[in-house]
């Protein structure tokens, strides 16, 4: 019952948080969302899942309670947890408290709307990690799409409106094409399932009992429902060429939603794509490794290409996230126990880094209401701790050891190499490896020209540091990821425990 | 006996009268009145065919079908009251306050 | 059938008349054509405006209560043909009865209604009409 | 639970309609007691509490098995039917009912002609009811007028309005076209059959003869008559005048309640006295009219919406749309096929639909009363001034759209779903492609809520409760159906089977 | 009602039409084409046909000499008595004659076509008054052989006959082009609108006693004794089973054919002559006529409904008949000179608030003592 009170809990507190008063809606929300966070703690306390959910693992805190029937097909209520969905449980839970106070400095706008919308989306997303029937999931998946429409349309920037619409399309009509996709598989399944139960879909599938549907063979069904889904997903991660979204959304965002947006919600594509995707039609995935790979390889590759060209530092930070999400593929492809928790282990990281980013350009920007390269310089002489903290940062996105970056970035390169899904995956994994040169390339010269130097943006008002509920979480953040990479343990043995299973399946590796 | 057939053919016959001058006029009263005969045709055919059934179902039921004719009239006129008093006229094609 | 062609035949006698009465007259009467006689009735005056006047609105409100009671009343009358045959045969009061007095009461309720709203209350000066009639927003 | 059958007499299992008739005749003799003097608060009291008197009974004969349990309560030689169908439509009117009526308590206010707007609203009620518990052809008519009639005038409500006049010219000549089409159906079904009653018809029209020719125009008239009630191509002109130009608690009346019960009877009709397996072999193919009316009716309606500059009136093309969708439940039948299912779930639809689609002609009727506008453009940033009711917009419009959070996303979902199983692939498909292209014209309203800039102040003036509680119960119903859609669909889809047995 | 309109009956095509209608076909009595086409020895429709336009030249005439002598000639004596006058006297004996002068007098008049008349509708009117009034008589029991048809509808097509003349006002009003005869046509209209349901209503609940439509029947019912009073047997007439009716019914009817005090259409006071404004010549006197065989034809349904139409002791029935209508007559003139005429206000009042409670009061009173005795 622990995982309905989280999701219970956080939607009551977001109501609340809705209808306060905005003058304490920030305080009151940062109060009411160490709740999940507690919540999720002592989940991991007692966290006593093993294998994966869907391959017949036994996941913790597992409830399943019978919702309704439709023609034939049970829809459950449904929800667990296994070594794959609480480190992103607890990483939507820490995230969101840190983003809400972020926040308080700058959003000063219907501010019970923004913060219980932020709470809002917290419980659809932790939803998403923990819900275990499809229906469920799928309730939970789109409904974390509406409060970002809004967090990105209403507080957002100049092309605000044009940012979300853009988002909202984009998403939805992936979401349209995954479900399709979804739902073929089912029906092509037959009278082998009863219900929308991923466990027994998953199962059904690796166990081959596909069948045909309105004449369409088993064989081509499973591609075409692979390719839909995957398009479906790609979207969200988002992957070169599905990514154009991406940087309009972060950049017209305020930064207490592009935490959000970056940390979270990009995980949720890698994370469907791991339990959709991969889970249950890896044969096919396999068959389909050369062109993933490919693409992978593309998205790190092109995305740090277009991060070197940018101006805008949250741009920047933007296609990095499109970079590093190539890599979270590249490990997913592998099949490799490195590879697919390597992969895993990268959304947490990326998550926390990428918040972390998107935090200290935030602070930058309220000071300096800029955020273009170009017009900073000597950041460091005035606010030496964000500076600090914004080094380390980018430290940790190029993955320098003893950071969380570096763990991530090194297991999947690990797995990627030891891949036997394709005899070309080490080539692919050395291409992607070059664009760690990119990375650190861009970031160098990004806070060469922002940090350091001498001071010269001309202002009418003082630039100073920031104030404590701005540094506060990123100090938060900063120890955090170096907790993660000098103990990546914490998390990667259970996440390895969940990730073995599904690499035994019946196809063929070689 | 007139075979049932032409009573068929006759409601047919009214009916399309009715629908041809639904189609083709513009005065809402004139309209009514196709209308009417178009409500008429049925209770040819139901009077017609609960004699040839020998049962008195189509007889009652043209009954109730004159009350609502008579109903439908009565709103109507009312509502073609109203029309007049703000458009001035009868004309159904008058009324364009939004796109059609 | 052959009562219907009686009643025809009287409908075209009950035609027929009229028409030869117009006939014999036609033959019979003087026509003098001269300025001024075709001008229609007005009390001798010049006739002023159009004939077509806007009448009272209560002409209209009474034609449509008519409309409504008139048509119960087709549904009124097969009830008082049976009745009493039903009632011989052995149909309750509840059965046979009951069902007339609820569609008269909802008709009474209307006409109350109608009553009590000035519908057919006739206009009698014009401060009354407007609190009547021109009751609207 | 013992069957009620045995505990009250069996006139009693029409309450619900009774009830609603009642209701009206109550308010016109509180208004005769006194025409000169309007009270709001007692006639909307009567309106409401007589529609939830009525919703409540319906529901407890649904929850206690009325009519369903040992087959259904044939009332007056079977021209009156109550069964799982009649009851589930006579939740889903009576509830629409229940919330027009607290919302007009404020839309009215300052109004004359109060008690006659209620009582019109009652007497139309009490017709949609008794259309869905239509046992007889005759009924279907009769039931049918009673719906419209009182329809006519409430559209044309605001007689000094030109817009609420031309809306009420249009749905009544397109309404009169079509109820005499539907009657002359009706003559040449008789023609043929001999016979109004349901099941009589059924069972005489297979043996049509050379006769068949005119049973097939019949029934495709008598289609021709549901399509006016339901907003379908081919008579679906009316509809977006008259939502756009009606009093708007009368737009979700109609779009709503009346839609709802047209399609009762539809469902009804055409399931059991044109049942498939005699009449598609004799050539009367009507699965397939509608299954072409369903998809000209959907693309119809929703490219249409999406044109719109104006949201009552993107509103009423979108409805029009809705009935594409509802039209599936007639559409997606076949000989062998789940026909309960898929009738079921469009049942759901429709009930569904009645609460997120009445909330969002509520919530314009409260602008309305707010004197805002009705372009996009004038909402614009409606939400900094008004965000409750705005939220509950955002729910119906998203609801509408059939994203998942909401009621409308199941509803849909089983009825494609349930298309899908009966082999209509098709179908779904151009629901689901339509369903898509839907999400653009209703997320323009959030958006323009939610996103854009205010362009002046709003002076909204003092908070209309009656309006306002009854968008949130609308609200709320429309968030309760995710998680209790459930037992609605297993209800609607028990019904719907029943008729086919 | 119920089991009228659901009863699925019987679902095989019987080809015959109103089985029912054939069974009783002629009713009880033997009706005027029939004795006329059995005289001359005809059969088949043609014996239908020459009988029926034999036996409705007859009726017809039958009422037109009974109008020529009330119109130019009894109504002025009536008057004339009323007010102590002496009235015509010069032409025949006690002035008879004069109805011939005034009958050559008008026809040869000249038509006056004012200006601006709606020609065909204008045309048609003084054609649809007599008719609708000469139609009525197509079912009335003359007496003594003397009727034309006997349907099973009888006294409802009587009634829808009679109100055809409504239509007819209209037209003459409305094609008239005069703001006279408009106000008067639809004044017309509003009394004729008031007091039909009053008199069908009224005629209804005499329906429940007779339990028919055909106006032989109903003469038939009222046959029956209802109370021998010192050997004297009272037959079973409605007027004296239900007076109440009776009175509700006579004073409707007067409305119905617009004579005093409901004369409003006309009220020459008020709006010079009404919807007849502007008719002169045959077409005025065609008016004339229709109104006066609408008075018969109201006297005769008084008399089928509630006088037990032709029956009476000693004289023969069609005596008896033509006693009845007169005397209705004499009471339209008797009413036309001593009672003044209502206001139109009051009238629709009278109608809507007055006689249609009324009436309905009767009929349900009526219905259920029926009810409770039977």
């Amino acid at each position: 019952m622990i995982i309905e009170a989280l999701i219970a809990i956080t939607f009551v507190a977001s109501m609340a948080v809705l209808l306060a008063p905005d003058e304490w809606a920030g305080r009151l929300a940062a109060a009411l969302s160490l709740l999940p966070i507690v919540g999720s703690l002592y989940m991991w306390s007692r966290f006593d899942a093993t294998g994966n959910a869907l391959t017949g693992g036994d996941p913790a805190f597992e409830t399943t309670v019978q919702w309704l029937e439709l023609g034939g097909y049970t829809l459950n209520w449904h929800v667990g947890v296994d070594g794959i969905g609480l480190p992103l449980v607890v990483l939507t839970t820490v995230l969101t408290t840190l983003a809400i106070v972020s926040a308080w400095a700058s959003i000063d706008d219907r501010q019970s709307q923004f913060y219980g919308l932020m709470l809002f989306m917290e419980a659809n997303l932790l939803g998403v990690f923990t819900a275990l029937d499809f229906f469920v999931w799928f309730v939970f998946w789109e409904a974390v799409l509406l409060p970002m429409y809004f967090l990105i349309g209403v507080w957002g920037g100049p092309r605000r409106k044009y940012a979300a619409i853009k988002f909202f399309v984009y998403t939805n009509i992936a979401s349209l094409a995954m479900f399709i996709g979804f739902i073929a598989l089912v029906f092509g399944l037959g009278d082998s399932v009863s219900s929308l139960d991923m466990p027994a879909i998953a199962g059904a599938l690796r166990a081959g009992e596909l069948g045909s549907l309105f004449g369409i063979p088993a064989a081509t069904l499973r591609s075409v429902a692979f390719v839909a889904m995957f398009l479906g997903f790609a979207v969200k991660v988002p992957i070169v060429p599905f990514h154009t979204w991406l940087p309009d959304a972060h950049v017209e965002a305020p930064s207490p939603v592009s935490v959000m947006l970056a940390g979270v919600l990009l995980k949720m594509g890698t994370y469907a794509l791991l339990r959709f995707n991969f889970t249950m039609l890896p044969e096919t995935a396999t068959q389909f490794a050369v062109p993933i790979a490919l693409i992978a390889v593309i998205s790190v590759i092109y995305g740090a290409m277009l991060a070197l060209a940018q101006q805008d530092l949250k741009r920047i930070v933007a296609y990095s996230s499109v970079s590093s999400m190539g890599y979270v593929i590249l490990g997913l492809i592998a099949y490799t126990t490195y590879g697919v928790g390597g992969a895993t282990f990268q959304m947490i990281a990326h998550g926390l880094i990428s918040g972390l980013m998107f935090m200290s350009v935030g602070v930058m920007y309220n000071t300096t209401h800029t955020r273009m390269v170009g017009d900073m310089s000597g950041m460091a002489d005035r606010m030496p701790v964000t500076a600090g903290i914004f080094v380390a940062g980018a430290f940790g996105y190029m993955g320098l050891p003893l950071m969380a970056g570096f763990a991530g970035e090194f297991f999947i390169f690990k797995g990627a190499f030891e891949s036997t899904v394709h005899a070309a995956m080490p080539l692919f994994t050395a291409a992607a490896m070059f664009g760690i040169v990119i990375v650190a390339g861009y970031l160098l010269f990004a806070m060469q020209r922002t940090l350091f130097g001498s001071f010269r943006l001309e202002t009418d008002y003082e630039v100073g540091p920031a104030p404590l509920s701005e540094t506060a979480p990123l100090a938060v953040l900063l120890v955090t990821i170096i907790v993660l990479g000098v103990a990546p343990d914490l998390f990667f043995g259970m996440i390895q425990d969940a990730v073995d299973p599904l690499l035994e399946f019946g196809g063929d590796l070689s | 006996m007139v075979p049932v057939q032409w009573y068929l053919l006759l409601a047919t016959a009214v009916f399309c009268i009715g629908l041809f001058g639904i189609l083709t006029r513009k005065n809402a009263l004139l309209f009514l009145m196709s209308v009417e005969l178009m409500l008429n045709a049925a209770n040819i055919n139901l009077v017609a065919f609960s004699a040839y059934w020998g049962n008195v179902t189509g007889q009652t039921f043209s009954l109730f079908t004159m009350a609502l004719a008579a109903a439908e009239v009565a709103v109507g006129i009312g509502i073609i009251l109203v029309l007049y008093r703000n458009f001035d006229d009868v004309d159904v094609t008058l009324a364009r306050e939004m796109r059609w | 059938m052959n009562q219907w062609i009686a009643i025809g035949a009287l409908g075209l006698v009950g035609v027929g008349i009229p028409i030869g009465m117009m006939v014999v007259s036609a033959l019979l009467r003087p026509s003098v054509s001269e300025q001024g006689k075709t001008v229609i009735y007005e009390s001798g005056e010049v006739p002023t405006g159009t004939a077509h006047v806007q009448f009272n609105i209560q002409y209209y409100m009474v034609a449509l209560l008519f409309v409504v009671f008139d048509v119960e009343t087709v549904l009124i009358f097969p009830w008082t043909m049976i009745y009493r045959s039903a009632l011989e045969q052995g149909a309750t009061l509840g059965q046979i009865l009951a069902p007339m007095l609820v569609f008269i009461g909802i008709l009474v309720v209307g006409l109350v209604w109608a009553w009590r709203n000035g519908a057919v209350e006739w206009v009698k000066s014009p401060r009354a009409n407007r609190a009547k009639t021109e009751r609207q927003s | 639970m013992t069957p009620l059958q045995i505990q009250l007499p069996t006139w009693a299992a029409v309450a619900p309609t009774l009830l609603l008739g009642l209701t009206a005749l109550v308010l016109l003799l509180v208004d005769s007691i006194d025409p000169d003097s309007t009270r709001p608060t007692a006639l909307a009291g009567v309106a409401t509490l007589g529609s939830l008197a009525a919703l409540a009974v319906a529901g407890w004969y649904l929850l206690a098995g009325t009519g369903q349990q040992g087959g259904a309560i044939e009332l007056y030689g079977g021209s009156v039917v109550v069964d799982g169908l009649s009851l589930f439509f006579t939740v889903v009117v009576s509830s629409v009912v229940a919330m027009v009526s607290l919302a007009s308590y404020d839309y009215l206010r300052d109004r004359t002609y109060q008690a006659e707007f209620y009582s019109l609203v009652m007497l139309a009620a009490t017709g949609m009811s008794l259309m869905a518990s239509s046992g007889s052809l005759a009924t279907v008519f009769v039931s049918l007028e009673l719906a419209s009639l009182p329809s006519y005038a409430l559209v044309a409500f605001l007689k000094k309005n030109r817009g609420s006049v031309e809306a009420g010219l249009k749905y009544f000549l397109v309404g009169a076209v079509s109820s005499a089409v539907l009657a002359f159906g009706i003559s040449l079904v008789y023609a043929v059959t001999g016979s109004l009653l349901l099941s009589d018809v059924a069972s005489a029209i297979g043996s049509a003869g050379d006769l068949v020719g005119v049973a097939g125009v019949g029934v495709v008239m008598i289609a021709g008559g549901f399509a006016f009630k339901t907003a379908s191509v081919p008579f679906h002109f009316w509809a977006p005048e008259a939502y756009e130009g009606a009093p708007a608690p009368i737009s979700a009346f109609l779009s709503s309640a009346s839609k709802a019960a047209g399609f009762a009877v539809a469902f009804r009709v055409f399931a059991v006295a044109f049942p498939i397996d005699a009449v598609v072999p004799m050539g009367i193919d009507w699965p397939l009219l509608f299954a072409v009316l369903a998809v000209v009716t959907m693309t119809l309606g929703n490219f249409a919406a999406a044109t719109q500059e104006n949201v009552k009136r993107m509103l009423a093309y979108s409805s029009v749309g809705h009935a594409g969708y509802a039209l599936i439940g007639l559409a997606a039948l076949s000989g062998s096929g789940p026909n309960g299912n898929v009738m079921g779930a469009s049942m759901a639809h429709l009930l569904v639909y009645g609460f997120m689609n009445t909330g969002a002609f509520l919530f314009i009727a409260m602008v309305e009363h707010w004197e805002i506008g009705r372009t996009f453009e004038d909402y614009n940033g409606l939400a900094t001034r008004a965000p409750v009711a705005c939220l509950a917009m955002t729910v119906f419009m998203f609801s509408l759209a059939g994203l998942p959070p909401f009621g409308g996303f199941l509803s849909k979902y089983a009825l494609f779903y349930e298309a899908i199983q009966g082999g209509f692939w098709w179908l779904a498909a151009v629901g689901a492609i339509n369903s898509a292209l839907s999400l653009f014209y209703y997320s323009r309203v959030v958006k323009a809520m939610w996103i854009e800039d205010p362009t002046g102040g709003f002076d909204l003036g003092a908070t209309p409760l009656g309006l306002y509680a009854a968008v949130m119960v609308a609200a709320v119903g429309t968030l309760l159906l995710l998680p209790a859609f459930g037992p609605v669909v297993e209800t609607a889809q028990s019904a719907a089977t029943a008729l086919f047995a | 009602m119920d089991g009228l309109l659901l009863q699925s009956g019987t679902t095989t095509p019987t080809g015959t039409a109103n089985a029912t209608a054939n069974a009783s076909a002629g009713g009880p009595v033997t009706t005027l084409p029939e004795t006329i086409s059995g005289a001359l020895g005809l059969s088949g429709t043609l014996g239908d046909v020459v009988g029926g336009l034999l036996g409705a030249f007859l009726i017809a005439n039958i009422m037109l000499g009974m109008t020529a002598l009330a119109g130019p000639w009894a109504k002025r004596k009536i008057t004339a008595a009323f007010t102590d006058r002496i009235a015509v006297n010069r032409i025949g004996p006690f002035g008879l004659l004069i109805i011939v002068a005034d009958a050559v007098r008008l026809l040869s008049k000249e038509l006056i076509v004012p200006d601006g008349v709606d020609r065909p509708a204008w045309d048609l009117a003084p054609i649809i008054l007599p008719f609708s009034a000469l139609l009525g008589f197509a079912v009335i029991p003359l007496g003594s052989g003397l009727q034309l048809a006997d349907p099973e509808t009888g006294i409802v097509f009587a009634f829808a006959a009679a109100s055809i003349a409504s239509l007819g006002l209209v037209m003459a009003g409305y094609a008239s082009n005069n703001k006279y005869s408009l106000l008067g046509a639809l004044r017309s209209i509003a009394q004729n609108l008031a007091y039909e349901i009053p008199l069908v209503v009224t005629a209804a609940s005499v329906i429940i006693f007779a339990g028919t439509f055909q106006t032989s029947e109903i003469v038939a019912a009222q046959t029956e004794t209802l109370v021998t009073i010192a050997g004297v047997a009272i037959p079973g007439w409605y007027a004296f089973v239900n007076p109440f009716a009776f009175v509700l019914f006579v004073v409707a009817n007067l409305a119905e054919i617009g004579r005093n005090p409901f004369d409003i259409p006309e009220a020459p006071t008020e709006i010079v002559a009404g919807y007849q404004t502007e008719y002169s010549s045959v077409y005025f006197v065609l008016f004339y006529l229709g109104e006066f065989i609408h008075i018969f034809l109201g006297g005769a349904l008084i008399a089928v409904l509630f006088l037990g139409g032709p029956a009476g002791p000693v004289l023969p029935g069609f005596v008896w008949m033509v006693i009845k209508m007169w005397a209705f007559f004499l009471f339209t003139q008797w009413a036309r000179s001593a009672v003044p005429r209502v206001r139109i206000d009051q009238l629709i009042e009278i109608g809507w608030k007055g006689m249609l409670v009324l009436s309905f009061a009767n009929l349900v009173l009526t219905a259920i003592l029926v009810g409770v005795i039977a």
